[in-house]
């Protein structure tokens, strides 16, 4: 499930032909619907990344776990927005397991390296501590 | 005035010609690190292929030609800074590292409780936490010049604030978020009048002038040499001789022993009490290149370029919509902070970097500072004397490019 | 055991077919330095010259750049080390500073009046005065493992001076003077029983070996680049996260804070809290290419070539009336300290460098060690896996020349 | 007075032809008979370089500074010799004035680099220190 949508989003980003329309296609997506309710926009919900804030929740329902979540940064919501896509609804097995490939095949990497200010890395890190939580719980 | 030939002097870096994302880097990010002349790589490739070897306690040939190159250096920062002695020349790892020499020799031996440190609001953490934790330890009271809404120092708060207690002024000579240059030599003469030393925090202003010891009468001065066009991992600390002479040493170890028994030790002379362990040759003996290199340079005519420089981004920026700059002191170095009404900086710093514009985007390291203008960040550009007009074009159009996409 | 090509090795070292004194160079002071090979110095170049920029905060492209470099190498010595996290692997300006962190930062917290930290009689003195300086703060007590007349440590002598009062033991690895291998194992073992800390001085340990942080189970380990086929003015600081973790940070800036307010300072993970500051970026990058040129050897053979070189010259010297060997411990690196009857080691020293060889004379940092053999101090060969056994013979001759114009 | 001496050392040195030769000659200097006598080789009179130990004294005769010196190196010793041919039985203001440029034309400038730890350079120094003191005597 989650690899096929992975596999879903890199087919959408073969149809771009350079950086600019990728990112005006993520800043798009940032732009969408609030990616998270504003109450859960809490100071316990927040990751600190030197540069952009990053906000995640994580609720469990019917064994499945739906992320929520948000940044200051636009393009840092994008890229939020398309792993949402990618892994909500899932069950913690299933995130625990995956390896998220898609990121990298749209050419999007640099924002997922550990050297980056964004708070994305924490965010991934983040998601993986979820999973392995609500597992114990399922 | 003269004008310089930018396009010249840009050949003698040679980074400047290469491209990123496709498109020739336009680097503005100087405020963080300057790019290096050949001349600069050479000597550090030199020393590592043909004189490689550790100093001051060698006989053999290559181990005293070293010495010899990196006691060079020690002078030739001596000569530009206009320091009396060659001895007040101490080498550090950088600006961080000599700022925390002085917080901890000179705050251990000189603070007690109740006595008072000044600083400003608009200081880098670096010029902020080492005396936050040394006041922290001896329980004495760390004090802030607030600044106006150009970024300029309150002289009226500053001079209400100094009395008998204050012990030490620590400042920033040229803000890295703001640009301003602060009026620091006479913050200097106003602490001397209440006995406080004063420690200035050069690492902005080397690259843009030198700046002279004995016409400040500063007590302590620090800077990097990463930010004026030379090696990383290199700094030096200014201090007066009779100062530094009194205090006690940071670092053991090393070259910085006279006698070592385990029952007592006697510390060496300056400027090696300070110097423990084998330092950065290769970029103690490449600070000779750098000297040498920004000397042959005409300053008169670098001044008069980063104005132009300023002062042509300054009007361009302005003209785009929702821009705001943030620090407009009227004394100012050829830095700009700016922040785009409902964009974050992060963002645009992301957009920009795909054609080629290097900026900084963020704090900063100057959050205080930040919370001071209530924002996060700002997208700073930073000039140097080999960056051209062109290049500012190239920005301003690149930014509008970048907030077209994102607004 | 199929042997090491000595001159296929040595044109990786472009320094080593230069000439001194009209002589070819013999390079026999690797103990204060070694030399590096073209891939070392062609990162170091090539980061200049390709991409140069501040790390850690920067958005754009340069900046990522350089900061994945500088991170990669981290991993390196990880790897190389085998230590469990990348964040126990803390950069440092050099062995010297690596003491000096945790004397100050480990020791302001942890040591107390009446506390005993133990030292050898064989320690540089890099690990003799920063811990005379804080336990002399601290009201804490020195004390000092002896030796025998080998070089070699009193393990009795150890066992009993160890208590519930011991909280460091801090010791080098490979004596620089001697070059003595210590059994750190056992030591650090011993003093875990009484619960308190190691910390071993690696410096001169990297040169000949990896050593293995999780077999040796240290808590802290230190050592430097520029002795290891590295770059200058970098180093590494090992240690436990549990007790990095612990420990308050040592220098206060940039890079090593969360948040900054004038009221409150909350500091960064590991491994940047202890980390302040623009580091020695160009030689940070470098250390990848150093590790990876030493993995790329065989060690087994370089061992055997080390200890053949050795006992070579430890018997070719021997032959030579007068001369006398300080340091005879039966686990030895490929170090050789001497003294020649009647003779100054200075004097000695001078004439061998007119012959184009290099070796080191004087007291090696270790003056308490030279006042335990009545000595003011020795001359060193110390051999590195370039070295030949041509090289040995050629130091024999010139110091059969050197002492037949002395005596 | 001083010069002439000087440019006798030089022409002296002009014979040898290669380092052998003058480094023996040197040697042999630092050899005879000893140039401090024992009494004055006390801690005040010790100039500490990190690798050899130079011992001056310096006293005043007839308006005229005899300096006897002595190192514990034997190369030191020979330069230190040379020195005190040059430098003894001058007066304090000829010292002071004198600039000791044999050192280099004989090819021993090495060895008078303020970075060499053999102490020659505090010597030197110290020659100097003893003339200004003796000339506010004289
Ligand atoms: C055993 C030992 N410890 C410590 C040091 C100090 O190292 P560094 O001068 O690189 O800080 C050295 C090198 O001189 C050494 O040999
Ligand atoms: C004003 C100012 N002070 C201090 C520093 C710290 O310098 P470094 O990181 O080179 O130690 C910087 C540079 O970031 C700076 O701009």
């Amino acid at each position: 499930m989650i690899n096929e949508r992975q596999d879903e989003v890199i087919e959408e980003f073969e149809m771009f032909e350079d950086w600019m329309d990728k990112y005006e296609y993520l800043i798009s997506l940032g732009k969408e619907l609030p990616l998270i309710d504003e109450s859960k926009k809490t100071e316990e919900n927040i990751i600190k990344g030197c540069q952009s804030r990053v906000w995640l929740a994580a609720d469990l329902n019917d064994s499945k776990i739906q992320f929520t979540a948000d940044s200051d940064a636009i393009i840092t919501k994008g890229i939020i927005s398309l792993m949402i896509r990618v892994l909500t609804d899932s069950s913690p097995k299933e995130i625990m397991e995956t390896e998220l490939y898609f990121i990298d095949k749209v050419g999007l990497k640099e924002h997922l390296s550990p050297t980056r200010s964004n708070g994305l890395v924490s965010m991934v890190k983040q998601i993986k501590m979820y999973a392995i939580a609500y597992s114990l719980k399922v | 005035m003269k004008k310089i030939n930018v396009n010249e002097i840009r050949k003698d870096f040679p980074i400047l010609s290469r491209k990123v994302n496709g498109k020739p880097l336009v680097y503005l990010d100087n405020g963080a690190t300057s790019q290096k002349p050949q001349v600069v790589i050479d000597a550090i490739n030199n020393y590592y292929t043909n004189d490689n070897a550790n100093i001051h306690r060698g006989v053999h040939t290559l181990s005293q030609a070293a010495t010899t190159a990196y006691e060079v250096s020690r002078k030739k920062i001596q000569t530009w800074i206009n320091a009396e002695h060659s001895e007040e020349v101490i080498f550090t790892k950088g600006t961080t590292d000599g700022i925390n020499l002085i917080s901890n020799a000179w705050g251990r031996s000189n603070l007690k409780k109740g006595d008072e440190v000044i600083i400003t609001e608009m200081e880098h953490h670096s010029n902020i936490v080492p005396w936050q934790m040394i006041c922290d330890e001896k329980e004495a009271i760390l004090k802030v010049i607030p600044i106006n809404d150009s970024g300029e120092l309150l002289m009226g708060e500053y001079k209400k604030m100094l009395s008998s207690k204050t012990k030490m002024v620590a400042l920033v000579h040229v803000s890295n978020a703001l640009g301003t240059i602060n009026p620091v030599q006479e913050i200097i003469a106003l602490a001397h009048e209440v006995g406080a030393k004063v420690l200035v925090d050069g690492a902005q202003q080397v690259a843009h002038a030198a700046p002279n010891m004995r016409d400040l009468d500063v007590d302590f001065y620090v800077f990097g040499l990463h930010k004026m066009f030379g090696p990383t991992g290199i700094g030096i600390l200014y201090g007066k001789k009779a100062l530094l002479y009194a205090i006690p040493p940071y670092q053991g170890g090393g070259d910085m022993i006279k006698t070592v028994t385990f029952e007592k030790t006697t510390y060496n002379e300056l400027p090696f009490k300070f110097e423990a362990g084998t330092p950065n040759i290769s970029a103690g003996i490449a600070t000779a290149a750098a000297v040498d290199y920004i000397t042959s340079l005409n300053w008169d005519e670098i001044h008069a370029h980063e104005q132009e420089l300023l002062d042509y981004a300054t009007v361009e920026l302005k003209n785009i919509k929702g821009l705001k700059i943030i620090g407009e002191a009227t004394n100012k170095a050829s830095v700009i902070s700016f922040v785009v009404e409902g964009i974050h900086a992060y963002d645009i710093g992301v957009i920009v970097d795909k054609m080629g514009i290097a900026v900084r985007t963020g704090h900063h390291c100057t959050q205080p500072l930040m919370n001071r203008f209530g924002i996060q960040g700002t997208i700073r550009a930073s000039f140097a004397f080999y960056n051209s007009k062109q290049e500012v074009d190239l920005l301003i159009v690149a930014l509008n490019r970048a907030i077209n996409m994102l607004s």
